[in-house]
């Protein structure tokens, strides 16, 4: 059967389907049905997966998904599935099955389980949506449907803070997608295309347009940096934090700052094209917002003391590490840049995990809490490192490996000062998650007066469902890095990304 | 100055008339009235209307529309009346409130 | 796979099967108590016959690649060696220590660490092994959990990171314009001269800190004392020589000469010999004297590593001198080290003193380079190299080492002086440093044989190493090797003066001012923490510019604008239900329009 | 049966259903039943029709024009028949539910009269015939808001009745005007023959400010939010779902299809409407999110909505290579607006009949105590907000590229501006259905499954709208009166 599936050409919409119909029957179950509920959730998780696997077969042998639905002459949604999409596709699938786990862990006894699950289903297809899309406008209307599908899983708790944020993150993303809708329908209006082409599409235009092209890239890059979080458009990441930690997890690993990572690559590399992009000057300025990103998000993320906040801030910083390295024009780069949206989600959703996992266990939310909270959590705290030492980029975890090779791409791209900033950023990074990993496994425990009194405290972890996703991202983390250059890695499917895709090719 | 002449200024009075009617006087009653007397300017600007009967005889076209109008206008006028007279059992007033509340 | 190979795989891989093993709280015992034995395959791959196999493992990190050569192999022994010999010292030294697991936990991973980077033959190999070594060494440093622990430690993980930041922007840049990751795809690199100009600074700054080259030297005198004394043997023997395999394998040895790099290093090596000196003979606590000494030792190799710089054809002589200097001064100083461990009390019985004092004397000859010993061997080694410099050079550098090597033998005196020092400073437990919690407070009568049996095992290892040495490290084909015998009088000389000045300092020392000075600890570093202290000064900005700009006020009114507008349109609709209002719109639209129409 | 027939059938049935209601609560109700099945497939015949044969012309009884009644149906009349009935068979499907016998005796006799002279708008081609409709139409409407018998639905009905009255008298004006300077009233024989002569405009102003004022534009929109808020919700639902439509589609047949505007020459009214267009969207989102009751909320946001329809003008008259592209979204507007404003009402009855209270702060929870209307509610309210997938991003989609396409900035950011302001008032509702206050855990009372139906029923098809967009654009064919 999974033979038949491989030629399959529509094969994205059953991946879709995977998870938007487990959502929509989910809405409506009682709340008290748990076990269908589960089956429906991890059933779905299960078969996504093992579609995306077909799928991901099907690519790596040559094969290209293409599935169309014309709407009006000259607008289609388009679903794609070619690597670069699957990077994603895959990223959101794995996790969002590990999330799924945490998260049945994470609620419960909780109320409203079943608006919980539903929402985060159809934000996952979303996801995955924004990842098949062959045009913008696709792109867009599963940009939007992501806003808000993610709105009621911001709000979830109810609260007043939960609403005031919720309130925020709409604001911010509700705006960007219309300045987004804005741009592309300029550019649609312009040139007649929004497809995504390889290489770009707008490789024809001639270079009297030059002047408004530029204005639409501005304002495209305005539309999907806020949910990528360019500074100054990051206002709603940290405050979107008190929504409950799978939420966080997945928002900050996955769902929503990837899809505007995501958006800028596809910005770059199939609309405009990286050459274009650099004859505009454009590429320069998503540079110089990733590398005031990069820089101002560390920075905030020092002084924060809420565990969640800090990591968030962390998250601005490094999710524009994506854009930093698409933006170069050279395969290393690139390479960096894109696989880093896998690591960077595997070791973030690692660090989120770890967060729930203390806030649930120990009901401890900041830095200035967590003394000793290494003896009592190892294993969580275990995951914790792997994450906070890869984002430092230590090798042989999966962040040095994004690092490397976005140096290395700078250099070749002729931008040295680059190096400066990862490094820069590195050390940022180091000074705010070192001193958590030394406030919880050096600090003594706040229950042990003396030094006789530590081997009183003994372990409390956080339950099986709610550590085992935790152990598997950090492996996936450590793993990725590890076994980078393994025949199945993301490392190895971004070379081929950026050899197909981009028509470049490894050195 | 022709008869339909006469009869298209009349009627454009009566009209402007009835329309002032209704926006400046409050008691209902009147506006239904001035309602009715715009009616009638806009029967007589219809009636004025030189028909295409090249023999002058009367074109039969407006008089079907204005017999239609008046029926039309009737049954408004029965439906305007019977709103008055809901508001003034619900009101005790025979006028509309300044504003609406909300 | 050859059985060269599975050594190898055993030499790196058993610190980290064990740490592995250390992971499972069952199976954590077992670790802890092989901990010790770890290093010892690596020790007998050092015994293999001229090892030529290469391990590679292409699918594992960016490409793995692990091998042997002469001068791996030279360093591989003295770490191996001083490794075991730490390892059996500290089995003992924290037999009652509660955190004793996590001792031997970060122990094994910075093993491993440097284990991997001494075998490593690419420049990221070597890189996982140095980043892993050093900030599992951090675990090492604050073994203790005392403020002044964890005030070195984080000096020592600040200079580390900037070290790891100069080396991985020097390893990004090496990278993109080398055409492979292997040594010997950079030496070709060099050789070719594709390589930028700022490449062997940023190595130089890179490993330097780890080295404890002067001015990046700050973080050794904080850590050593407070560490544990095992921890503090490595660091100072093994760990400091990392940075220095880091600059042989990095530096363009044998390439294009770089005369400016070059000058500098060698300044700067002449500099840190006496800085250290001075700044050691000012100090009360052993560990922490010693960590001076290590930093004006560093010094000479510094010298080495500028004269390989300046003159490519005397490379191959200078990296002679620098692994001997490195292997002796390694043996030595973890000895000196460990006699901490071991230190004479009052307390003890006449002749164990006098042993004990004698068994510290003896490294610490060595160090100041006592003739016939590795250390007359390795200075002779880089005078030889200093031939390489022009005009009246050689023999200037030949004199200031021989005053450094006095300054040493003066060194060495505070040292044993202060060994004895019962004092609160020298004990050091009550500033939370030296030993672990267990058993500091403890007068010990005797110490126990796990300590004093590797403490012996490594005085005389630093007696047999100049031996061993030739064997392993022969000359290089073309290199003289130097004779040993340096010219009794030259080697005794600075022995003497320094014993002299030591006497004396210490017969008058209450007659003299300057003998009572005292700089804190890491010198440097005092200043610069209070510099750190302003750190808050962002968020402060942050605001000040939030404020500046208004941002907050502007958004404030904007909102409160909006709302006033909305409420003043909210009462106009409901003034436009009115019969009048209404009539006088309809009345303006029909004149619009009629305007607009006929216009 | 003939093709042509379709229009006057779709007529006819409401009309014969209509008779049967004065039998009474039950026989109107099966009889309404009955319609609000056959309807749309007569619409769906009707759009088969249209689309095979081209615009069908129907004389009625065999009588042409000018003494007869000529039915005609093209793509926009086939388009706005089909709105007419989807809307009207789940209005239909809601009122059943939630009258009963004593509240909602008249409510079917009404109800098919209004439906009756909705598709008598659409179909006629004599512009009498729709005065007559209009009429009805306006009378009906009146009628189904006074159904609600409270004082405030009183009041409300009796100004809307005053503004219906004036407006079809000004339009009744027009038309004497017209038919005393060119002798006919066939839409199609004036489009053919209408010049831009003084006599000609001041028809035209005339009956252009008559329909502005049934159609509720800014500023003559005072009446419009009490009367929508206070009707019985399926009155609600019809009237600003379909009613307001029906007057804006007459304007669209005078200034496309008579006057020709798009040919050029009337570009300071076009703007003007387009102004006004603009100031409706601007004041109707801004009272809209003053509103602290979820029915007015809704009414102001038909107001802001409106607005959308008439930048359709002046985009007509300035896009030119795009005019075609503004046109096709003016109508896509009218239609999912359509849909997504009927459910949004309808969600909204059920939802204050489950909390017994219509202020917004009593929606507390309302996501998980009535999640099917709240779905509902929701993607009504997102389909006004131009999100995508759904009509109302189709309509906006395609108005704002012919903004941007021809370079009109201003309409382009008044659309944003909109879609941005829409977005805040459905936020006030969403952000009430989420919260976790002590109200949202009270129980509710019961609502029936069929009313809870209708609205996802039609707010699937706004949602649907979004992926078949190009077989009713087709249809509606190009821009009329273009050159």
């Amino acid at each position: 059967m999974l033979l038949a599936l491989r030629g399959m050409d529509a094969l994205p919409i059953p991946i879709l389907l995977s998870s938007l119909i487990p959502g929509l029957i989910i809405a409506f179950l009682r709340e008290e049905s748990v076990r269908t509920r589960r089956v429906l959730n991890l059933g779905g998780a299960g078969v996504k997966l093992a579609l995306v696997g077909v799928m991901l077969w099907g690519v790596a042998e040559g094969e290209r998904y293409e599935w169309r639905l014309s709407i009006l002459p000259g607008l289609e949604i388009s679903l794609v599935g070619d690597s670069l999409a699957l990077l994603f596709i895959t990223l959101s699938a794995v996790l969002w099955l590990v999330t799924t786990v945490y998260a049945i862990g994470y609620l419960e006894g909780s109320p409203n389980r079943n608006r919980f699950f539903s929402f985060f289903s159809l934000c996952v297809t979303a996801t995955v949506g924004i990842a098949f899309a062959g045009d913008l406008f696709t792109f867009i209307i599963f940009y939007e449907a992501l806003t808000w599908a993610t709105y009621p899983l911001v709000v979830h708790r109810g609260s007043e803070a939960a609403t005031r944020a919720g309130r925020i993150y709409l604001i911010y993303t509700v705006v960007g997608g219309t300045v987004l809708l804005f741009g592309i329908v300029w550019l649609y209006a312009l040139t007649g295309t929004v497809a995504f082409v390889d290489g770009g599409a707008l490789a024809h235009v001639p270079p009297e347009q030059y002047p408004a092209l530029t204005g639409i890239f501005l304002v495209l890059l305005a539309g999907v940096g806020v949910k990528a979080a360019l500074v100054p458009l990051h206002g709603w990441l940290p405050t979107a934090m008190v929504a409950p930690a799978p939420v966080s997890a997945l928002l900050h690993a996955v769902a929503v700052v990837k899809a505007g990572a995501f958006g800028i690559v596809r910005i770059l590399y199939s609309v405009f094209g990286i050459e274009l992009s650099w004859t505009l000057g454009m590429a320069y300025v998503v540079i110089g917002a990733a590398a005031v990103t990069i820089l101002y998000g560390s920075l905030r993320a020092l002084y924060q003391d809420d565990l969640k906040r800090r990591l968030a801030f962390s998250t601005v910083s490094q999710v524009s590490y994506i854009a930093l390295g698409t933006a170069m024009s050279g395969p290393l780069g690139a390479a960096g840049g894109l696989v880093h949206l896998v690591h960077q989600g595997l070791m973030k959703i690692t660090l989120f995990f770890c967060a729930g996992n203390i806030s649930e266990t120990h009901g401890i939310s900041r830095v200035s809490e967590m003394a000793g909270i290494g003896r009592r959590m190892p294993w969580t705290m275990a995951a914790f490192s792997i994450g906070a030492l890869g984002m430092i980029g230590l090798p042989p975890i999966a962040g040095f490996i994004s690092k490397w090779y976005l140096g290395v791409g700078a250099i070749e791209a002729g931008l040295p000062w680059i190096i400066g900033l990862l490094i820069a950023s590195s050390l940022l990074n180091a000074a705010y998650f070192l001193p958590i990993l030394k406030t919880a496994w050096l600090d003594p425990h706040p229950d042990a007066s003396s030094g006789e009194g530590e081997d009183v405290i003994g372990i409390r972890e956080a339950g099986p469902l709610l550590l085992l996703p935790t152990l598997a991202t950090a492996a996936l983390a450590l793993g990725a890095g590890v076994f980078a250059e393994a025949e199945i890695s993301p490392l190895r499917w971004v070379w081929m990304v950026v050899d197909r895709v981009f028509g470049l090719v490894q050195p | 100055m022709s008869a339909a002449l006469l009869y298209a200024l009349t009627g454009a009075l009566l009209f402007s008339t009835g329309l002032f009617g209704l926006l400046a006087r409050r008691h209902l009653l009147r506006k239904i009235i001035a309602i009715n007397v715009m009616a009638s300017g806009a029967f007589l600007v219809l009636i004025a209307a030189p028909g295409p009967m090249p023999d002058g005889a009367a074109d039969p076209v407006p008089q079907a529309m204005v017999l239609t109008g008046i029926v039309v206008a009737v049954s408004a006028t029965a439906l305007g009346l019977g709103l008055a007279l809901r508001l003034r059992e619900k009101t005790g007033r025979s006028t509309l409130p300044e504003d609406h509340p909300r | 796979m050859s059985a060269e190979i599975l050594l190898i795989v055993a030499a790196a891989g058993t610190p980290l099967l064990l740490a592995a093993l250390w992971l499972s709280r069952a199976s954590r015992a077992v670790a802890v108590a092989l901990a010790p034995l770890a290093a010892l395959p690596a020790l007998l791959l050092t015994a293999w016959p001229a090892p030529t196999a290469e391990l590679v493992l292409p699918q594992i990190f960016t490409g793995i690649r692990l091998g042997l050569d002469p001068v791996g192999r030279a360093f591989l022994f003295f770490t191996a060696a001083l490794w075991t010999g730490a390892g059996i010292f500290a089995r003992s030294y924290h037999a009652a220590d509660p955190r004793r697991d996590a001792f031997f936990g970060f122990f094994l991973l910075t093993l491993a660490g440097n284990l991997v980077l001494i075998l490593a033959r690419d420049l990221l190999t070597f890189y996982l092994g140095f980043a892993a070594m050093t900030f599992a060494a951090y675990g090492l440093v604050v073994h203790n959990r005392a403020p002044a622990g964890f005030r070195a430690g984080r000096v020592y993980l600040a200079l580390a990171l900037a070290g790891e930041a100069c080396l991985l922007a020097g390893l990004m840049l090496a990278a993109a314009h080398a055409d492979g990751l292997g040594f010997d795809r950079l030496g070709e690199a060099y050789a070719a001269g594709e390589m930028p100009a700022i490449l062997p600074y940023l190595f130089v700054a890179g490993f330097g800190v780890k080295a404890g080259l002067v001015p990046l030297h700050m973080w050794l005198p904080l850590a050593h004392p407070v560490a544990p004394t095992a921890a503090s043997a490595l660091l100072s023997g093994v760990m400091v020589k990392a940075g220095l395999l880091g600059w042989i394998r990095f530096l363009p040895f044998g390439s294009e000469p770089l005369p400016g790099l070059g000058t500098a290093l060698i300044a700067a090596g002449v500099i840190g010999a006496f800085y250290g000196v001075t700044l050691g003979s000012l100090q009360r606590e052993p560990k922490t004297v010693l960590a001076y000494s290590t930093v004006s030792q560093i010094g000479y190799m510094t010298v080495a590593c500028g004269i390989a710089l300046l003159s490519p054809a005397y490379a191959a002589i200078a990296v002679l001198a620098l692994v001997h200097y490195a292997a002796h001064h390694a043996f030595a100083k973890a000895a000196l080290f460990l006699s901490v461990g071991v230190a004479p009390r009052r307390s003890h019985p006449r002749m164990r003193r006098v042993w004990l004092y004698v068994g510290a004397g003896l490294p610490a000859l060595v160090l100041a380079g006592a003739p016939f010993t590795s250390g007359a061997a390795a200075k002779a080694a880089l005078k030889y190299a200093g031939e390489a410099l022009p005009g009246g050079w050689p023999s200037l550098l030949a004199l200031l080492l021989s005053v450094a090597a006095a300054g040493t033998t003066l060194l060495l005196a505070r040292f044993l002086t202060v060994l004895g020092d019962e004092g609160p400073e020298a004990g050091a437990g009550a500033k939370g440093g030296g030993h672990p919690p267990g058993n500091a407070r403890d007068p010990e009568p005797s110490p126990p044989p796990g300590r004093w049996i590797p403490w012996v095992g490594l005085v005389l290892l630093v007696l047999l190493a100049p031996l061993w040495l030739t064997w392993a490290y022969p000359p290089p084909p073309g290199v003289v090797e130097p004779t040993p015998v340096l010219g009794l009088f030259d080697s005794i000389w600075p022995l003497g003066v320094g014993g002299l000045l030591a006497l004396g300092l210490w017969r008058f020392k209450h007659h003299l001012p300057f003998a009572r000075a005292h700089v804190p600890p890491g010198d440097l570093i005092v200043p610069l923490e209070r510099l750190a202290t302003h750190r808050h000064a962002f968020p402060v900005a942050v605001a000040r510019v939030r404020t500046g700009m208004g941002l907050g006020e502007s958004s404030r009114r904007l909102l409160v604008g909006i709302t006033r507008t909305a409420a003043v349109a909210t009462l106009l609709d409901r003034r436009l239900t009115a019969g009048a209002a209404l009539g006088f719109l309809f009345l303006i639209l029909l004149a619009a329009f009629g305007i607009a129409l006929l216009a | 049966m003939e093709s042509s027939a379709w229009a006057a059938w779709s007529v006819a049935l409401p009309l014969a259903a209509a008779a049967v209601a004065i039998g009474g609560w039950r026989a109107g109700r099966v009889a309404a039943y009955l319609t609000a099945i056959i309807a749309p497939v007569l619409a769906f015949g009707t759009l088969r029709a249209v689309q095979e044969a081209g615009p069908l012309r129907h004389p009625l009884g065999g009588w042409g024009a000018p003494l007869g009644i000529e039915l005609h149906v093209d793509g926009l009349s086939a388009l706005m028949l089909a709105a007419t009935a989807v809307v009207g068979a789940a209005t239909t499907l809601y009122a059943g539910a939630y009258f009963n016998r004593t509240t909602g005796r008249w409510f079917w006799l009404v109800w098919l009269l209004l439906w009756t002279s909705l598709n008598g708008v659409f179909v006629s081609d004599d512009v009498f015939n729709l005065y007559v409709m209009l009429e009805l139409l306006g009378l009906s409407a009146v009628a189904l808001v006074a159904l609600a018998a409270t004082r405030d639905a009183t009041v409300a009905a009796m100004r809307y009745f005053l503004v219906s009255m004036a407006g079809s008298l000004l339009f009744l004006l027009g038309i004497a005007l017209l038919y005393a300077r060119y002798g006919t009233l066939s839409l199609t024989l004036l489009g053919l023959v209408a010049e831009p002569d003084a006599a000609s405009l001041l028809a035209l102003s005339v009956m252009t400010l008559g329909m502005m004022a049934k159609t509720a534009i800014f500023p003559l929109h005072a009446w419009l939010p009490p009367a929508h808020a206070s009707a019985p919700t399926p009155a609600s639902a019809v009237l600003s779902g379909l009613v307001v439509k029906a007057s804006f589609y007459v304007l669209l047949r005078l200034w496309l299809q008579v006057f020709g505007v798009s040919g050029g020459g009337f570009e300071a009214a076009l703007l003007v409407l387009g102004a006004l267009g603009a100031g409706a969207v601007l004041w109707g989102s801004v009272l809209a999110l003053r509103q602290r009751t979820i029915k007015l909320l809704i009414a102001y946001s038909t107001v802001a909505q409106l607005g959308y329809l008439f930048i359709l003008f002046p985009l007509i008259a300035v896009a030119g290579p795009w005019a075609e592209t503004a046109w096709q979204g003016g109508v896509y507007q009218v239609v999912s607006h359509a849909c997504a404003k009927a459910s949004m009402f309808l969600a909204a009855g059920s939802m204050v009949k489950a909390v017994g209270a219509d202020r917004l702060p009593a929606l507390a929870g309302i996501g998980h105590r009535l999640p099917i209307s709240f779905t509902a509610f929701g993607i009504g309210g997102l389909s006004l907000v131009g999100m995508p997938p759904s009509g109302g991003f189709i309509a906006k989609w395609l108005l704002l590229s012919a903004a941007l396409g021809s370079g009109n900035w201003i309409w382009a950011l008044v659309l944003v501006l909109g879609s941005l302001l829409a977005a805040g008032y459905v936020f006030l509702v969403l952000r009430h259905a989420f919260e976790w206050s002590p109200e949202a855990t009270r129980p509710t009372h019961p609502v029936p499954r069929r009313m809870e139906a209708a609205a996802l029923l039609l707010a699937l098809v706004a949602l649907g709208l979004g992926f078949v967009a190009a077989p009713p654009l087709d249809l509606l064919g190009p821009l009329p009166g273009a050159p």
